[in-house]
């Protein structure tokens, strides 16, 4: 079921605060599973937060980032309506998405 | 948190997912470069290493503004907050967070682009007890703040 | 549900009638558990110390049976052989910190812990320590007389020989911990060097 | 009702020593919890639960929205808060997830041992169909006011099962529920301990669970929390939907009831 992102944006004086959550299980690699084979790594290396067609953050992240990871982020500008999107691919090459409104 | 209709939920869509991922690999060609993934950086296994990786030695700056729990509930997740005081600390262009105790200190690097606030907020693994560092980059330099989280144990049969 | 009593005979103890539990609610019991590793449905089965302590605080009553199952605690107290009661109280601390020992999915080849921090205060320096029982920081200032050193001794090995239904594992008489550990426990207590008396500032020592 | 008792009683004042409440310092984690703020992963699962609830699965390629809960077939707004109950179809008093058992077993025809054989997600998983479903339904009675049914017989038969259970002692370390859960005010290392006893600890409590669990990014059920709680007590497994189980449930919801479910919840 990953791929998944929760998004919630809105204005906050002129900045606009974007939350978003997503569905990820950010396995290390150092990990064991129940029968004691070692669970692979499975972990987000590139998110982006887009308003409109503009990249307004990118980040790479390690497999220290919190399973089903939050990232919050503000920017200027943005009016409500308008598109905010959060991209993510992962060390496997599997991909997320997710897409609101300004509020 | 609830964006779509508490209903019937729809499959994922994936209809301009194309376009989303484009605009992830090659971004707008402003100021900001594509900023390739600081691999060595992030395999490193000490906290001075990967510190070396990122650039240099940051110092210490009251501008950068960390905020992180004195004491986690739990040390697999862990809320932090990076801000910036622009005031003090102008045109940083990249934040930096870093775990001394983990088995690779770097959990993570945000490049902020032009207009876009210095305030990041995440959640993070921490193995034990030890320091948690915040380190941007403004101009070329590095500046950091750290602070102390205490990882307890929880449960009967910790 | 009318609670029947009938005799369990699980271990001949001295003219004590064991109150049970109704049989309906021992077969459930039997009948909603299963054996998971180490952990066998043979430990759902009372001792009649268990079976007297099946109730709630308010009900516990201070009468001559409960008077009697005391004695018979106390009596059953084994004191170390060789008369030694103090081992090294920094591996005490390590017993004390463990939790592990005894689960259905713990290693039965590793040494129990003793999971003392779960619910007392001991070292100061500690901030992740429980209130299920009362703090034990600086218990070394009550000293090492023998009358201590038994009583502290029959505190770890089994507290209900002086409170009965108490909450607190019989770590001795349960065999949870061996002499060794409990010794290194009573070091920790005890012995002035050990962190637990130490105050929160003082030269706390890592452990 | 309970066991056998005796009369003379613990003087008065002795008790009192006892009730002191050990000030355990809360809010030792506030901090923590307002960085955190709201955002709950189990936001996904709770779609994910309702996605399994419309999708055809088993022999009979059949969905779950036959199922009745308790509130008539296919009413799941509100039928959470009402467990456990006695069903007259099965002649047997059910929690919530041996219900939903029932029903892929009945409706979807799956076989009831492949699913009870693993019904919690282990290390490594990310979540199994039965947490999302429980998760959804909880969500369902979210703000809803717990309210089990005690009406038959064999309901408050299961209550008085439930509260003898809660104070067995047993296993090499003689716990039992009561052993943590007995007392207000108290905590395993930095772990809070609800008073299962007392009204308004035992109804928050329970209304909180399913919850999100950080330490391991997973929902987890009531039925896995009693089952690990056991393992934690020393006791040999619990098994899944067993009798010890929806009474402990049971117990713990009449004593709840009244109170409101707020899950799915956010712990350590």
């Amino acid at each position: 079921m990953a791929g998944r992102i929760k998004i919630r944006a809105q204005k906050k004086g002129e900045l606009t605060e974007v939350k978003a959550l997503m569905r990820h299980p950010m396995e290390t690699g150092m990990r064991k599973d129940q029968a004691g084979e070692s669970i692979p790594a499975h972990f987000i290396t590139e998110v982006a937060v887009l308003h409109g067609d503009q990249t307004v953050m990118q980040a790479h992240w390690g497999a220290a980032v919190s399973a089903n990871p939050f990232l919050g982020v503000r920017f200027q500008g943005g009016q409500s309506g308008d598109a905010v999107r959060v991209v993510w691919t992962d060390n496997q090459g599997g991909t997320g998405e997710g897409e609101t409104t300004i509020r | 948190m609830k964006d779509t209709a508490k209903g019937r939920v729809s499959r994922r869509r994936l209809l301009n997912w194309a376009a989303a991922l484009g605009a992830l690999m090659t971004l707008p060609a402003r100021a900001w470069a594509t900023v390739s993934r600081p691999e060595t950086a992030f395999d490193a296994t000490a906290l001075d290493q990967a510190l070396m990786a990122l650039g240099q030695t940051p110092t210490r700056h009251e501008g950068v503004i960390f905020t992180t729990p004195d004491i986690a509930e739990n040390g697999a997740v862990v809320p932090i907050r990076v801000e910036v005081d622009q005031t003090v600390l102008p045109n940083v262009s990249k934040v930096s967070v870093l775990v001394e105790m983990n088995p690779n200190p770097l959990a993570a690097v945000f490049d902020i682009a032009p207009g876009t606030e210095v305030y990041i907020e995440t959640r993070v693994k921490v193995a034990q007890t030890g320091n948690l560092y915040a380190v941007v980059e403004s101009d070329g330099q590095l500046f950091m703040a750290s602070r102390e989280t205490k990882v307890t144990l929880g449960g009967c049969g910790g | 549900m009318k609670a029947t009593i009938y005799r369990m005979t699980l271990v001949m103890w001295i003219g004590v009638a064991p109150v049970a539990v109704s049989e309906d609610l021992a077969s459930v019991i039997h009948a909603s558990f299963s054996d998971s590793g180490q952990a066998t449905l043979m430990r759902l089965e009372q001792d009649p110390l268990q079976q007297r302590c099946s109730q709630p605080r308010d009900k516990r009553v201070d009468d001559d049976i409960a008077m009697a199952l005391r004695q018979e605690r106390l009596n059953a107290v084994v004191f170390p052989e060789d008369g030694n009661f103090l081992g090294d109280w920094q591996r005490g601390s390590a017993v004390a910190a463990s939790g592990r020992g005894l689960q259905s999915n713990d290693d039965p080849s590793i040494a129990n812990g003793g999971n003392c921090y779960a619910c007392h205060q001991l070292a100061p320096t500690e901030v992740a320590y429980g209130t299920l029982g009362p703090s034990l920081t600086q218990y070394g200032l009550r000293g090492q007389s023998e009358a201590m050193l038994r009583y502290t001794w029959t505190k770890l090995w089994d507290t209900h020989a002086f409170n009965l239904c108490s909450h607190m594992p019989r770590f001795g008489a349960q065999k949870i911990l061996t002499e060794q550990q409990l010794k290194d426990v009573m070091a920790f207590l005890l012995d002035p060097n050990s962190s637990v008396n130490q105050s929160a500032e003082g030269p706390s020592s890592a452990h | 009702m309970t066991l056998y008792r005796f009369v003379m009683m613990i003087p008065r004042w002795w008790l009192l020593l006892m009730v002191v409440p050990a000030l355990a310092d809360e809010g030792i984690f506030d901090q923590y919890r307002d960085l955190m703020g709201d955002d709950n992963p189990a936001i996904f699962v709770i779609e994910e639960g309702e996605e399994f609830w419309v999708q055809s699965q088993g022999p009979s390629a059949a969905t779950l929205e036959a199922c009745d809960l308790g509130l008539g077939t296919g009413v799941t707004r509100g039928a959470y808060a009402q467990f456990p109950r006695y069903f007259a179809d099965t002649d047997r008093v059910m929690d919530i997830e041996t219900r939903l058992l029932y029903c892929m077993e009945t409706l979807q025809g799956r076989d009831r041992e492949v699913i009870a054989a693993k019904p919690y997600s282990l290390r490594g998983d990310f979540g199994t169909e039965l947490e999302a479903l429980v998760t959804w339904l909880a969500a369902e009675s979210e703000g809803m006011t717990i309210a089990p049914e005690q009406a038959h017989p064999k309901e408050r038969a299961m209550y008085a099962m439930g509260e003898e259970i809660f104070f067995y002692r047993a296993g090499p370390h003689d716990f039992s529920c009561a052993t943590c859960h007995e007392q207000s005010n108290k905590r395993i290392r930095l772990q809070q301990l609800p008073n299962l006893t007392e009204h308004t600890e035992v109804a928050e409590a329970y209304g909180s669970w399913p919850a999100y669990r950080m330490s391991q990014g997973l929902v987890r059920t009531m039925g896995w929390r009693l089952q690990d709680c056991f393992r934690q007590q020393r006791w040999p497994g619990l098994i899944f939907g067993s009798e010890v189980s929806i009474a402990l449930q049971t117990y713990m919801a009449v004593n709840a009831t009244g109170g409101i479910m707020t899950a799915p919840g956010l712990k350590r």
